[in-house]
């Protein structure tokens, strides 16, 4: 099986389906000839031509519109929005049309849309490039969110979220992009992989980490340094936030006894909170300790400055010492 | 509404196929000469209607359409008043815009994306009053929403009527999408979408109509400018007199029409209708017109406007006024008159006992349809 | 002292404002001659002049825009969305902009905008006039986020928010407006009540109830009730989600051991979530029984219909039925 | 910045207050009549930059300025395939618009609202070499932002320059509320807005400039319009030939100007002001101009444009224009332009010791100024 990076993964997802539905476009920001400012969908205009891969005005709202407007009439239109920093005024449109066509309508219309946008930080993108914005749409019902961090089920989870009959935000955190240590071998045909579902990527006995994006592989790191140690450390990729796979996180919490929570986004309000709610309300006769989260610091945007941006960004060395206090407890 | 729903998944669509065959020529008598609906026509002889390529059946079946939006509006006051429905928001004065885009538009055929004030329009599509007021009443049979959305939040699949939602203005950036689907499919369906002025001051209007521009969409965008957003008059929405100027900013036509003038605003419509079916893009416009009624049944509209200017409009009003042509024309008689008035008011009173009548939604039901339910789309 | 209702209090408070500094001014949709949908800013307009009291064209993210640009040039402005529904399209400038200038700035810029929105249901608004939006913006770094639910504290937290340095974000439980029970002796002067100050509302022993808005009035009714029946609960009005009031939350969990969190929101990405995620951390070792969450069901919006718009609600009985559960855990 | 912040503080308004007086006349001679800036006036015997009331050392600044906007942003290239700085975002070959707006505004009195492009404009108001240089390679004395915003990111409040943050457009709306804080205080201060072609297309656009016309604001809107939006042709952004245009959808007037041609942009940059000034409303001014350089540092321009296109532009290029228009004036020699080049240079390479050297802010800031600190605004 072929090594991809997850660029390639995404890339890889949007020309299968293309080719399986001619319903199936994509519209964007320079999505078109310049193939996106990441490449994700770079070799698709010449394959499938202007009408099906779409350069958008700079209007991220008519983005978002377009795209539901079609959808209605039956078209599976993939959006790109740049940068997840550049997705909020699409947010009405997201958040009040798409996710509620079908609930509003009472079945009768649905609007199976997928918003794709790279998301997350850590490679100099400063304040207004470098944003998480999962919480901001998990909390949304009639919106399912993805955060997928394996190559492989980048391609499985697109591939399902562009089959997936309700609108799908699909955020693919940038720094994973091209990560050389994030390859995967992953098969080149049709596969999916179903959105809700969780997945143990490393199992262990003495904490649960519930991770996605780019801190699912710093988590990772990080309890291979506590298992060198002698401490085993579960690892959960949630892989789709909503709807989220609760029996998965309540499984591993009732085993380890020990949760904790990792992302990027601030701290206060970011989608760890409910995590940790659900752990607290649905697993507190097994837990031994209290639930850790460990996130960004709670301030406007990651600085652009490298030192700064470091201070910001959890790693495995932040994550590692949290979770020997965790274990230690 | 569940029926419709499986026709859509079989086709991957949620509009049902259109029931007629394609015709790039509208509604009306065959061999009707493009020429023949430009303005400059109408100083001929033959009377107007003619011009137009309608018959007398057309001509009563608008009135009819006028009528009954009016007649339906006012029992849903009257409700209302009696504490029978919590909310209503009124297109009464509106009427002649509504049943002139619908007469020249196929029903079934063609997308709409209509607005709160849309009830004419959307009876002249074919919604029946029985169907507006399951909506009005919130029952469970409700076809827009379930009894899920407010009133006049309409929607209905079967004549590829999309959602309404409350936000102003998100419908014209969808209609654009509609459009834009139209033009990769290739088929020959004109989206029609209708909004307030207020809403044209909304980033969603520039974001639309340029869009619809750049890629030549079969898409009308119909504003009815009835002088307010609420309570905020035109004048303090923006500079310039007429909304329909701003097709300039996309290299589209923009017609400002009488929104009064019946058979005006279906000669107008045509000619957007036409042009879009030609594949020669997006129209913008505007029917001046007036609302008669507060901006809901939550509002107060002494509060901004004097009753002397509410009564001029009365004066100008479509109905009355599409009544006296049809008299003039000899194509109506006072009796006549009264009888569609009866058979009106009949088909309110039946709509309304049956949606009176008709079960509530039930508690049950409040989670259903978040998402696709098992094996549907 | 007179009795007042909340929007009393809230139009009370911008009067008062306006009078003390000139660059007080408000705008929004329907504010001027209208005074408003609600009747918030009825008189305003009057006695200040259509300078001060603007009526814009319906433009949220215009209405959002032109109060930072005013801000920014030492203007107070107070904008008003006419729901907090119609917010979204101003979400990019409010998290993007307002909430941003002074970090992004290095302090040299500040933004010291209100923005002023009805929220909530239970007043047949069906789903586009009942959103809650608090957890969207209490989420953002550099916003503050204040939700009162007595005319007390409307007031005076207006005042504070208005005079605050930094952009706040008030949000006016609609149902509360003019609800007869919740009328309240104000004084007719100049008072503040300071942001970022949770209240206990009504003291007890066997579980703490953490809740605003309308659903602080809902919880209070319920706690009677469960007073009645021998059991002692703690109410406490958050009054401000950012920045929260931590320890008087953890003080009243420590206390109790016991916790429960009622908001009208759905629950999944509720703000609750954070709050739950904050005891589940910080008060662990108090807790005698999981936190609780009591919240709207995860549909997009609360349905028009009455039978349905109930059984969103959560309402004293639910409340009650929760706390009785919580309290015999 | 903290000094600033205290000047702020004081009189509440986070803009310093004005240095000069108010004069309703911007930089230049006195008794320059308003007719002498008219267009036709250009075609009498006087030099062009007589009749524009400019003296030779206006032009020499101004000379100065696009150079040392060009040097700098060349330098930053260097620098930035040395590995010094990570990102660039490149002002080449928009110099002359840039720097007849800065000429024709009162800087410390007039307001900025400039964007990520705005090197040249940010020079030629007074903001220095080596200010700009900290702000580029991240360093705690950055006055933009403290090294917390990705470079070009500029803003100034000694200049009354607002911060710049990224996302396209933002700064329309909030320019049109500047302006309007100006009507309500009474003042006379002018404000202006810089926007690429693309960002005109967003909602911002459209909200911005009505706002402004129906309180008839003094903001004038710049667009600088290079061609594209990052890959995506204006051809693809909209269906008309100018952006100028779509001031009609305001009913303010819309220059279109070459905005390579450094005198004419003045011309237009200061009756936009004037106009402003005496109260009269917004103006829409697109400057047609090229960017020589890919978007950023992160694009490649070989995927959507021919090296002959920007060959051929880079024959029309702003300065050497402007060289040769002195040269053909009569007002600089070869030796004085190679003199002008030097002290471009030398500036350049002082604010990069200076900078170079200047420390890395330290993490333990990440923390401040999420809000405001006690005691201050
Ligand atoms: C985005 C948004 N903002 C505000 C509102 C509240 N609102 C509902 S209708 C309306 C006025 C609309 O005026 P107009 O577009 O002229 O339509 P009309 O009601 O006059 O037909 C307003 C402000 C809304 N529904 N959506
Ligand atoms: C709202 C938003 N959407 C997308 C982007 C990403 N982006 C940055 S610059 C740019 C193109 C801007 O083009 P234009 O306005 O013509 O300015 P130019 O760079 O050509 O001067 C895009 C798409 C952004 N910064 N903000
Ligand atoms: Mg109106
Ligand atoms: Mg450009």
């Amino acid at each position: 099986m072929p090594v991809k990076t997850v660029l390639e993964a995404v890339r890889e997802a949007l020309f299968e389906e293309m080719r399986r539905d001619e319903n199936v476009f994509v519209l964007g920001e320079d999505v078109g000839q310049r193939g996106g400012v990441f490449r994700a969908t770079e070799g698709l205009q010449k394959e499938f031509g202007e009408l099906r891969v779409l350069d958008t005005p700079l209007a991220e709202s008519a983005i978002a519109g377009v795209a539901i407007g079609a959808a209605v009439r039956g078209m599976r239109p993939v959006a790109e929005f740049q940068f997840a920093d550049f997705i909020h005024p699409a947010v009405e449109q997201i958040i009040d049309e798409a996710a509620r066509f079908r609930y509003r309508s009472n079945n009768a219309f649905s609007c199976p849309v997928v918003f794709r946008a790279p998301y997350g930080g850590g490679v100099q993108g400063g304040m207004y490039h470098s944003q998480s914005v999962e919480a901001m749409f998990a909390m949304w019902p009639g919106l399912k969110v993805v955060t997928p961090s394996f190559p492989y089920d980048y391609k499985g989870l697109l591939k399902a979220a562009i089959r997936d009959n309700d609108p799908v935000v699909f955020l693919e955190h940038k720094k994973t992009y091209n990560f050389p240590s994030i390859k995967q071998e992953i098969p080149a045909g049709d596969y999916i992989v179903p959105l809700g579902k969780a997945n143990v990527v490393k199992e262990g006995t003495k904490l649960s980490v519930f991770a996605y994006g780019m801190m699912l592989h710093q988590s990772l790191q990080a309890a291979r340094t506590l298992e060198a140690e002698g401490t085993s450390v579960e690892v959960v990729d949630l892989r789709t936030l909503r709807p989220l796979d609760k029996e998965t996180i309540l499984n591993s919490v009732r085993k380890t006894g020990r949760a904790m929570i990792v992302h990027e986004a601030n701290l206060f309000g970011g989608f760890g909170g409910e995590i940790a709610a659900i752990i607290a309300e649905e697993a507190f006769e097994w837990l031994d300790a209290p639930v850790r989260r460990v996130a960004g610091p709670d301030v406007p945007g990651m600085p652009f400055a490298l030192p700064l941006e470091e201070e910001f960004m959890p790693n495995p060395a932040k994550i590692a010492q949290a979770m020997r206090q965790l274990a230690a407890y | 509404m569940r029926s419709t729903n499986e026709t859509a998944a079989k086709d991957r669509s949620n509009i049902p196929p259109k029931s007629e065959a394609v015709a790039p020529q509208v509604i009306g008598p065959q061999g009707v000469a493009n020429e023949a609906t430009a303005p400059e026509a109408t100083a001929s002889a033959a009377p107007r209607w003619q011009e137009l390529g309608l018959s007398k059946n057309d001509l009563r079946e608008m009135y009819y359409n006028l009528l009954i939006a009016r007649t339906l509006d006012e029992r849903i006051w009257l409700l209302n008043r009696q504490g029978k429905t919590a909310f209503v928001i009124s297109c009464a004065g509106q009427e002649a815009t509504q049943v002139g885009f619908a007469k020249a538009l196929q029903v079934g055929h063609d997308i709409v994306f209509p607005y709160y004030r849309s009830l004419a329009l959307t009876l002249a599509m074919g919604m029946t009053p029985t169907e507006v007021m399951l909506h009005q009443l919130s029952k469970a049979e409700d076809p827009s929403s379930g009894g899920r959305q407010m009133p006049s939040h309409f929607g209905l699949a079967r004549l590829n009527m999309v959602s309404v939602s409350s936000p102003v203005a998100t419908q014209l950036t969808q209609a654009a999408g509609s459009g834009y689907a139209s033009k990769v499919k290739g088929d020959d369906k004109v989206t029609y979408t209708f909004v307030g002025d207020g809403g044209t001051s909304k980033g969603d209007f520039h974001e639309a109509l340029n869009f619809a521009s750049i890629h030549s969409l079969p898409v009308v965008f119909v504003v009815e400018n009835n002088g307010y957003a609420i309570s905020v008059p035109v004048t303090k929405q923006m500079h310039i007199k007429n909304i329909a100027d701003r097709a300039v900013a996309y290299g589209m036509p923009g017609v400002v029409v009488d929104g009064n003038d019946l058979l005006e605003v279906y000669r107008v419509a045509r000619e957007a209708t036409e042009r879009a079916r030609r594949g020669e893009g997006p129209t913008l416009v505007e029917a001046k017109t007036y609302r008669y009624r507060p901006h809901s049944s939550s509002d107060d509209d002494r509060a901004y406007r004097t009753k002397e200017e509410v009564d001029e409009w009365r004066h100008k009003d479509p109905i009355s006024r599409f009544e006296r042509y049809l008299e003039e024309q000899g194509l109506i008689t006072k009796e006549a008159e009264q009888s569609v008035r009866t058979r009106a008011k009949q088909a309110v009173d039946e709509a309304q006992r049956y949606a009176e009548a008709a079960p509530n939604p039930t508690p049950d039901t409040i989670m259903r349809y978040v998402y696709a339910e098992e094996g549907q789309q």
